[in-house]
């Protein structure tokens, strides 16, 4: 059955982003498989109100007081009444919220709840235990887990992760992964691309003196290893020759990019491209033969597949979900240390001198393991199964005889515990006073919830109009059956 | 009670010529228009007590200390001194003394902001009515009334040459989101807003939009809804 | 997973489901929530491990569950290359009816799998979790020891307070101040000098050796204080030394002895370039050289300094230089100087200014030029020089920094006595001058001695709350030798 | 086939073998006249059918008896051949071509219902007892029906589609600015904020599905409205010449007569001659020693105005720049420069019809300035001989506010900041020496003052006198006075604001080496940094020490710069004072008053009821819907009017009470005061950017003379593409 889905999130286009193209891009694969999906942001500077991307993606860029790198400042309250207007006006089914930092989704999760729909959460980040911010994030992660009907990860160490953060039952925690548009990330020279790059010859046999380009894509931040990459790139230049470096990207970090530049004179080995746009990384990446990704968390590592599929030989450090993403003989791994960083480096390089690694091959394969309509399959179970029309046994592989004893599971997967005193219970579980304080905050929302039904009556909102779907699939698939028939 | 939701009532003499008005005015009826005109009755009575209240504060204060008072009464009608005569019996009568105690105990801080206030309020018109008239081969006239008794009604004509596109869009307006009718004339930076202090319903939105491209342009191109970005 | 194919698992595998486990309800059912609430809240990672073991309870079951699956699905994802993308692909060919499973659910995204997604294995679910993963438990000498630096550096503060009263109190003369002071400065550079005289003659270049002995001990020294002292950005640091090899820590040692020899009063310079004899004659010369430059400029600005706050109120003023020591005191950083090889002079230079501040305002007060120059002087000797040569000097002689340390103590103590309490005024039978500041020594060093290990035990008692989840997730702390981007 | 036209079709014939034009036309009119009788009668029917083909209805104004098939006939053939615009004071082509028809023509009849000829669409009916006409067409599905008001040309009336401005549109966006001063900022960021509506105006067109090219009865409201302009002028010629239709003239006089007539007029051609004799030879004369003096003052204006306009160098300020009074000056000069040239325009406006609407604003301009200035010089006057009459009162008055709030109030201001003001912690030493400094400082300038005091009286004599030039004058020379007089203060704050960015960029710099950071100056940016000791404690203390006197410095800056402030807000009043005089719109709003439609503001089109009209008509039996609309001039806004006003505030406004300001403000750089272009750009509105050369003039001048001699009238718009246009039945056919 086509669900009306909301997306929420802070992050969404026209700031780039892995989080922002993820949402996009499972949406507009909901859409071709006949839900009907919006997306809920905040507004940027000049984008606000309301827009319509392709095949008609409804954005709503809701104006709301900007933060900190485009996340809004968290009023648990205040986004109540347009979200419910929102909701309402588009007859949504299933809130879907992304990204654990981003407050707009949470609220939405927690509001959606009260509204008495379906909310699923996928995280995109892992987060530590250690520091003080990360600590507040859990607490209030742990608040809107408490009460979600499913979450999604995009890796396994995301999953591992998001069940410690917020003591959650694994087994409403799903793994699915991103995914690339392989057509975006083809390489220079591919047979099933004639249409660009007529003249190639292909250089894909690299003599032991041919300059080896290394890309480096990625924000320049603390987590994402510039520092790492500071430390290495001086000496992988130094061990050995004929090898050049692409870094783009902009942040923080790229100040100490520069001075060592200056420190060490290397500009004629290193170019700085500063940042690029999402569509333009493809032209980057072909441009070299190894990309390196020296971050020090990454939940899935979408680059790195970009970068595979792209047919570059891949460098990357051992951490997070990156061992899970790509098979091994696409990757060298490498522990976060600057000598190993090195080595890895050199080890790549070595072998591509020596034609060890058939890079020609990683286009067909990344396509093979990644399609974004399988993501949208994948998560469109999940929307069954909270909804209801997967059973309970089918979606969590479970005995449904002694369904007394998982409806507490099946509470805490809401498929039908809207009662607001079973949420409270379930908030109440949070912690001594964080239970308290979630439950007050819960009774709260709930009250105006009602406040709202009677401020502005549900039949004062006029219901929206649909994007006219082009009709041609269910014909498409009538005439299949009666040919199969 | 005296006003309605916003409703919409399309007038079409010809196929040519369409008015729309949307309005939050109910429709007349007896005791409607009494109550109406009871309204207004009540509504001057309170402007000139307020005025009568200002003008013995005035006679109170000592700028009205130099003129004479025009206790006698001026042999020709129609002279200032006659008026001073009429302004003199209000405030020797009795609601004219009362004004003068209240004048007396309050302040002129208070006093003058407060009825200032009570004026403006007194001059707002109960209803609003906006209308949109369209003239095939003439052009679009959008028109709403004023908010006070003292501006009339701004209207605005758009020639049809400069009418690029007539569109229903939706926005953000508080706490909701609104779907209107806007008008993209040529050469100019902002769209024109139908309707734009009250926003009707999607129904009357779309009735009107689909009415007015019917008559602007030859009807059978009256497509789908359109809701665009702007 | 298409959830096409759900369904058909679902039939084949119904009636073989065991009763569900008890734990999983435990964490889940509302009802039990109050008792569920005290283990999750006081210890969550637990908790999650727990909910973790339920499945794990009911392991056969899922086991069968899974060999089901296998019976219905199959190709092995153990060795993940391009003929095992192969069979995958071909099982998503024919989903339908496709025979042999032999599939063992492996941790890998890449591999399509014939598991349901929100499938957790028991056997590789959690298993790089560890808790409190490098938790040695602090022994109760080493934290003492530690807590040196920081009574030094208090005491420090308290001596400079307690000489302004004096001054202010006309009971000291400023010139023996700041003659001590001065004497004292002279002494400790001598001595200073003397030991990177020591250090240079063996070693032509300064970096690359070092002693081992020392090393273990001031490992446990600085992993206790950054312990102890948990502002600033110090963990980074030590996890990183304590969970990488000996090779990077002895780079950190190396590079540590060219920072701390040459501590910020010289211009630094690469060291190994020129020889080591004209490195210390520059050394010593660019030293009197500042000497004298400081000297003049206070002898300068002396004059202006004392009408500086001749119009603000005294209280203000006292609040001031409060808030500003404070500021010096938490500021200040308390490592032994291999750590400090990156971020160091940013707090360094904060407490340091901090107190010169607090220190100028405070000689503001004083009446005449003469006592605000030498109190400035004296300030800039106390906060400016002399926590470098106690720094140097704790690396040098271990015997050395504890004499100093109770030095410190019984002058401040005294000190305090000797302003808190009126001695030598003839009252009392026993009544001699110095009775007030016998008495502030013998409390003072008492209370300190306490206080030292009052708050060592307090730590130790601490540390059983101590509950740090270290998983694949966490950002991982680079190891990076600093040659290159070191300042 | 009108057996008439046939007759002439071979009398035609026949007159061209004998080659009689003259005896051809002469029967043709005979015959004709024998034919018609009742010109009275026709000539009502020929207004209203002329009034009908104005493809608006208007109400005509008596009834119609007698019905006539072939009236409308020779109506027709009237106008073809032009009998009905005999002796119009203007060509009518001119009014063809404004209204883009090549001819006129009859479109219907008025009431005569029962005739139905093939050749004609339209049936009006009017009367008392329907209050609106009743239009019914054969071939028309619906009808649209808008009525107007004729505006009456004589009295300036007209209607136009967008308001009339009351500036001078000529002006090109000032984009006159010094390089990185703060008006160039400013229109940096508007013109990237307008770039950016563009962008969005160009994104909303791709949003238009299907684009509708308009229909010509669309494109040719703006000719319409011409139209409507038109009618009433030539409803009157119409209506003179519509007792010709058909009458014979009179035939050419016998010799006799001829000469009883010259008898009979020779005294008249007496006077004629002394009178043609004055035009042709004293008139001329005078008006060219006119026109020559004219060209002298013109001639002088010009030397001043160069004299005004003169600079060093390009971004050098020019001498009406820095005082208002040569800005006054230079204004008037201009003015005085520019009114010939609107004289010229108002007088070629004399040689064509009255409903050409184009030149009205100039009218309004010209009228206006001119009443300005007479204004401005009674209230002069007045001004003036007040002033004169008790100068040395007036001069010591302002003598001793002058040395009571220059000198006085400052000199206490600057004491009591010396000793600890409102208890603010100031630096006694550093306050002392500050304040003594500027006392010191003052005392100069107060001798000064005294010194000038004598000198006085003579000065508010001279602009008691120049006043006499017009109120404006001692205005201007009262600001350039006050701004003199203030030197000091501005000195003054001037010094204290230096000082106080110097210590202020210092302590910024110490503040990041308190934090341990530096601020790279090649990079922008901020490094971490780590200084030695001697650089850390020298940094410290001196940090400490400006810390602590920042207080008085910022104490002292404020005294200035409010007094600063306070001096250029007088000006600013003083200036919006001569914007008033020099520009107040006081000729549009006496119009405004008087007559509402001279100052047009738009058209309004109000629907009328018509249900009530709809079975009036029995004899059609189903009439087509028609919808009556009243069309409507909106009279211009107030707010239309004092546009330039309401502009002038938003400048001053975004001028003085921007960040930017305020950002200077605080960190003590120097504010600097708004651009006279900006400022005066009102008062310049009313005069062309680029003023005619003193040829340009003479030739104006001249030709001038010679368009009023020979009366050549001066077409513009020669664009009109002549299509036979039919009225504004909206028919379907």
């Amino acid at each position: 059955m086509p669900y009306n889905i909301a997306m929420v999130s802070d992050f969404f286009f026209p700031q780039p982003g892995g989080v922002e193209s993820h949402i996009y891009q499972l949406s507009s694969k909901l859409i071709d498989r006949g839900h009907k999906v919006i997306i809920i942001t905040h507004a940027y500077e000049d984008r606000t109100g309301i827009r319509y991307l392709t095949n008609g993606l409804k954005v709503y860029h809701v104006p709301f007081f900007v933060m900190y790198r485009a996340s809004t400042f968290p009023t648990v309250f205040s986004f109540f009444p347009i979200f419910r207007n929102i909701a309402i006006r588009e007859e949504i089914q299933i809130v879907h919220g992304h990204g654990s930092m981003s407050p707009f989704c949470h609220e939405a999760i927690l509001h959606g709840r009260t509204m008495g729909l379906r909310t699923v959460f996928t995280d995109h980040s892992l987060f530590g235990f250690a520091d003080a911010g990360s600590i507040l994030t859990n607490k209030l992660l742990k608040f809107t887990m408490s009460d979600v009907d499913h979450v999604i990860c995009v890796s396994h160490t995301c999953k591992e992760n998001t069940v410690l953060r917020a003591s959650l039952d694994p087994l409403m925690v799903s793994v699915i992964p991103n995914a690339v548009v392989a057509e975006n990330f083809r390489p220079l020279y591919h047979p099933s691309y004639p249409s660009d790059f007529s003249t190639t010859s292909l250089p894909q046999h690299l003599g032991p003196h041919d300059t080896i380009t290394i890309v480096v894509i990625s924000r320049l931040f603390y987590n994402k290893g510039t520092d790492l990459l500071v430390a290495a790139l001086p000496r992988i230049l130094a061990n050995n020759a004929n090898v050049r470096f692409i870094i783009a990207g902009s942040g923080p970090k790229a100040i100490d990019l520069e001075q060592m530049l200056e420190r060490n004179v290397l500009h004629d080995r290193v170019e700085l491209l500063g940042p690029v746009r999402h569509e333009e990384v493809r032209d980057v990446m072909v441009r070299g033969h190894i990309y390196l990704h020296p971050s020090l968390t990454e939940a899935f590592g979408t680059v790195i597949v970009e970068a595979a599929s792209c047919g570059l030989y891949v460098v990357c450090t051992q951490v997070g979900g990156i061992p899970e993403v790509l098979p091994g003989h696409m990757t060298v791994f490498a522990k976060p240390e600057e000598d190993d960083l090195v080595a890895a480096t050199g080890r790549a390089i070595a072998e591509l001198r020596a034609n060890k690694v058939r890079t020609g091959d990683f286009h067909d394969q990344v396509k093979k393991m990644y399609s974004w309509t399988d993501v949208a399959k994948r998560t469109e179970r999940v929307y069954d199964g909270i909804s209801g029309a997967l059973s309970e046994a089918d979606f969590y592989g479970y005995e449904a005889a002694d369904a007394a004893s998982w409806s507490a599971t099946r509470g805490r997967a809401g498929v039908q515990s809207f009662a607001l005193i079973d949420r409270l219970k379930r908030y109440y579980g949070c912690g001594i006073w964080a239970g308290k304080l979630f439950c007050l905050c819960a009774v709260i929302d709930y009250i105006i919830f009602l406040l709202l039904e009677l401020w502005a009556p549900r039949d004062a909102i006029d219901i929206a109009r649909n994007w006219p779907k082009k009709v041609k699939q269910e014909n498409l698939t009538a005439d299949d059956s009666s040919f199969r028939r | 009670m005296l006003t309605t939701a916003p409703h919409l009532r399309t007038r079409r003499p010809s196929p040519t010529t369409v008015e729309y008005t949307v309005s939050t005015s109910p429709t007349l009826t007896l005791p409607l228009r009494l109550l109406l005109i009871t309204t207004i009755i009540f509504r001057v009575l309170i402007g000139w007590s307020v005025l009568l209240i200002l003008y013995s504060k005035y006679l109170l204060s000592n700028l009205a200390a130099a003129t004479s008072t025009h206790n006698v009464q001026p042999e020709t009608i129609v002279s200032i001194d006659y008026l001073y005569y009429i302004l003199h019996l209000l405030h020797t009568s009795k609601p004219g003394q009362f004004a003068t105690t209240l004048a007396a105990l309050t302040p002129p801080t208070l006093l003058i902001p407060l009825s200032l206030v009570l004026l403006h309020i007194l001059l707002q018109r109960p209803h609003t009515t906006e209308t949109l008239l369209v003239l095939r081969g003439l052009g679009i006239q959008t028109s709403s009334s004023s908010a006070s008794y003292l501006s009339s009604a701004t209207t605005r004509f758009i020639p049809t040459e400069k009418v690029q596109d007539i569109l229903v869009n939706e926005a953000f307006r508080g706490f909701e989101v609104r779907y209107y009718l806007v008008v993209v004339v040529e050469g100019e930076d902002d769209v024109v807003v139908v309707f734009p202090r009250l926003l009707p319903r999607r129904k009357v939105v779309e009735s009107v939009w689909r009415g007015v491209r019917g008559c602007l342009w030859e009807e059978g191109r009256v497509g789908g809804l359109s809701a665009k970005g702007g | 997973m298409v959830p096409s194919q759900a369904p058909s698992i679902s039939t084949t595998t119904k009636p073989k489901y065991p009763p569900a486990p008890t734990l999983t309800r435990s964490t889940t059912l509302p009802t039990h929530a109050p008792q569920a609430a005290p283990n999750r809240t006081l210890l969550a990672p637990e908790d999650a491990i727990y909910q973790g073991s339920p499945p794990r309870k009911q392991s056969p079951a899922v086991k069968k569950l899974h060999h089901d699956l296998r019976m219905t699905n199959g190709s092995n994802g153990l060795e993940g290359n391009a003929p095992v993308l192969q069979r995958g692909r071909g099982k998503s060919r024919n989903r339908s009816g496709s025979r042999k499973r032999k599939v063992k659910w492996s941790k890998l995204l890449w591999l399509k799998q014939s598991y349901p997604d929100n499938y957790t294995d028991q056997a590789t679910f959690l298993e790089k979790l560890q808790r409190n993963p490098r938790l040695q438990p602090y022994d109760f000498w080493p934290l003492v020891a530690d807590s040196t630096v920081i009574v030094q550096h208090v005491c420090s503060v308290v001596i400079f307070t307690v000489c302004f009263i004096g001054i202010v109190q006309d009971r000291i003369s400023p010139v023996a101040v700041v003659g001590c002071g001065s004497i004292a400065t002279v002494i400790g550079w001598l001595l200073w000098d003397w030991w990177i005289g020591q250090d240079d003659l063996p070693k032509p270049l300064p970096h690359r050796i070092l002693p081992a002995a020392p090393y273990d001990s001031k490992v446990s020294a600085a992993s206790s204080t950054s312990n102890l002292g948990q502002h600033g950005p110090k963990p980074s640091s030590l996890v990183a030394r304590h969970s990488h090899s000996a090779s990077a820590s002895s780079i950190y040692s190396a590079t540590s002895q060219m920072t701390s020899q040459s501590p910020r009063l010289i211009p630094s310079f690469p060291p190994g370039t020129s020889a080591a004899l004209s490195q210390r004659t520059s050394l010593r010369l660019s030293t009197i050289k500042s000497a004298v430059l400081i000297y003049f400029v206070l002898l300068g600005l002396s004059p202006i300094l004392k009408s500086l706050t001749k119009s603000t109120t005294d209280d203000s003023i006292w609040a001031m230089s409060f808030v500003l020591f404070a500021i010096n005191i938490f500021f200040f950083d308390y490592k032994t100087p291999e750590i400090s090889a990156g971020i160091k002079n940013i707090p360094a230079s904060l407490s340091t200014n901090a107190a010169l501040m607090a220190s100028t305002v405070l000689a503001s007060r004083l009446p005449s030029t003469g006592q605000v120059f030498s109190l400035t002087l004296f300030s800039i000797e106390v906060f400016g020089l002399f926590p470098v040569f106690r720094r140097y000097a704790k690396q040098r002689t271990w015997r050395g920094h504890l004499t100093l340390t109770c030095l410190l103590i019984v002058g401040a103590s005294g000190g305090v006595g000797l302003c808190l309490g009126h001695g030598g005024d003839g009252e009392g039978i026993l009544d001699f001058p110095w009775k007030a500041g016998l008495t502030g020594v013998v409390i003072g060093s008492i209370s300190t001695c306490l206080a030292m290990g009052g708050c060592s035990w307090w730590l130790i008692g601490l540390q059983k709350y101590k509950n740090e989840i270290h998983g694949p997730w966490d950002a991982a702390r680079p190891i990076i030798r600093r040659q290159w981007d070191d300042y | 086939m009108h057996p008439f036209s046939v007759l002439t079709l071979a009398i035609f014939v026949a007159g061209y073998i004998t080659a009689r034009w003259d005896l051809v036309t002469r029967l043709y009119e005979l015959a004709v006249f024998a034919w018609d009788h009742g010109v009275v009668a026709r000539t009502a029917k020929g207004f209203a059918i002329l009034s009908l083909f104005f493809f608006l209805f208007i109400i005509p104004v008596e009834r119609l008896a007698s019905r006539e098939t072939d009236l409308a006939l020779s109506v027709e053939n009237a106008l073809k051949v032009g009998t009905l615009f005999r002796n119009s004071s203007h060509p009518i082509a001119r009014i063809y071509e404004l209204c883009g028809q090549p001819s006129m023509h009859v479109l219907g009849l008025s009431n005569s219902a029962h005739v139905d000829v093939e050749v004609l669409q339209i049936h009006a009916a009017t009367g008392q007892q329907l209050r609106m006409p009743q239009i019914s067409c054969a071939r028309a599905s619906t009808i649209q029906i808008t009525m107007y008001e004729r505006p009456i040309p004589n009295r300036m009336q007209y209607i136009s589609l967008n308001p009339i401005s009351l500036a001078l549109g000529d002006k090109a966006e000032m984009a006159t600015h010094a390089p990185g001063s703060v008006e160039a900022e400013e229109e940096k960021e508007e013109r990237k904020k307008q770039e950016k509506t563009r962008a969005l105006v160009e994104k909303l067109k791709l949003h238009t599905v299907a684009q509708h090219p308009p229909s010509h009865k669309e494109r040719a409201l703006p000719k319409i409205v011409n139209q409507v302009n038109c009618s009433w002028e030539l409803q009157q010629i119409l209506q003179k010449n519509i007792s010709l239709v058909g009458r014979r003239s009179r035939r050419s006089l016998s010799v006799s007569e001829r000469v009883v007539e010259s008898a009979t007029s020779m005294r008249d051609f007496l006077i004629m001659a002394i009178w043609h004799l004055i035009t042709l030879y004293i008139y001329p004369v005078i008006r060219r020693g006119f026109i020559i003096t004219l060209l002298c003052h013109r001639v002088a204006a010009e030397a001043f105005l160069i004299v005004l306009e003169w600079r060093a160098k390009p971004e050098y300020a020019a001498l009406k720049d820095v005082s208002a009074t040569a800005q006054q000056v230079e204004i008037r000069l201009q003015q005085f420069c520019y009114w010939p040239m609107q004289y010229i325009t108002l007088r070629k406006r004399k040689d064509d019809w009255e409903s050409i609407t184009t030149s009205h604003p100039d009218y309004i301009r010209f009228y206006n300035s001119l009443w300005l200035v007479a204004n401005d010089v009674i209230i002069g006057i007045a001004l003036g001989s007040y002033i004169i009459d008790n100068s040395t009162w007036v001069a010591e008055s302002i003598g001793k506010i002058l040395s009571l709030y220059s000198v006085a109030a400052l000199q206490r201001t600057i004491s009591w900041l010396m000793r600890w003001p409102a208890g603010l912690k100031l630096n006694t030493e550093l306050a002392a020496f500050l304040g003594d400094l500027f006392l010191w400082v003052i005392d100069h300038w107060s001798g000064l003052v005294e010194a000038l005091q004598p000198y006085l009286p003579h000065l508010i004599w001279f602009i008691g006198f120049s006043s006499f030039a017009g109120a404006s004058m001692p205005i201007a020379l009262f600001s350039d006075l006050v701004s003199i007089l203030t030197i000091h203060i501005y000195s003054f704050y001037m010094a204290s604001a230096r000082i106080f960015n110097w210590q202020y960029t210092i302590l910024l710099s110490l503040f990041q080496l308190f934090r341990g950071k530096k601020h790279n100056v090649l990079r922008k940016r901020i490094d971490s940094c780590d200084y030695d000791l001697d650089q850390l404690l020298l940094g410290t203390i001196l940090f400490t020490l400006l810390f602590f006197l920042l207080p008085t410095v910022i104490v002292f800056y404020l005294t200035f710069a409010c007094s600063r402030m306070a001096i250029i807000s007088l000006k600013a009043v003083l200036d919006t004072l001569l914007a008033c005089l020099n520009h107040f719109p006081l000729f549009a709003l006496m119009l405004r008053i008087k007559d509402s439609q001279r100052l047009p503001g738009g058209i309004r089109f109000e629907l009328k009821d018509t249900q009530q009209y709809s079975s009036t008509n029995p004899s059609s039996p189903t009439p087509p819907p028609t919808s009556y609309i009243y069309l409507k001039s909106v009279p211009l806004t107030f707010r239309a009017m004092f546009h330039q006003y309401f502009q002038l505030g938003h400048r001053i406004r975004k001028h003085y009470l921007s960040p930017h300001v305020l950002l200077c403000l605080a960190t003590g750089k120097f504010v600097p005061p708004i651009h006279r272009k900006n400022l005066y750009s009102l008062q310049y509105s009313m005069l062309p950017a680029q003023r005619a050369g003193i040829m340009e003039m003479w030739n104006a001048l001249t030709t001038n003379t010679s368009t009023t001699k020979e009366k050549k009238p001066v077409y513009e718009n020669r664009g009109f593409s002549g299509r036979r246009f039919n009225g504004h039945l909206s028919g379907r056919r």
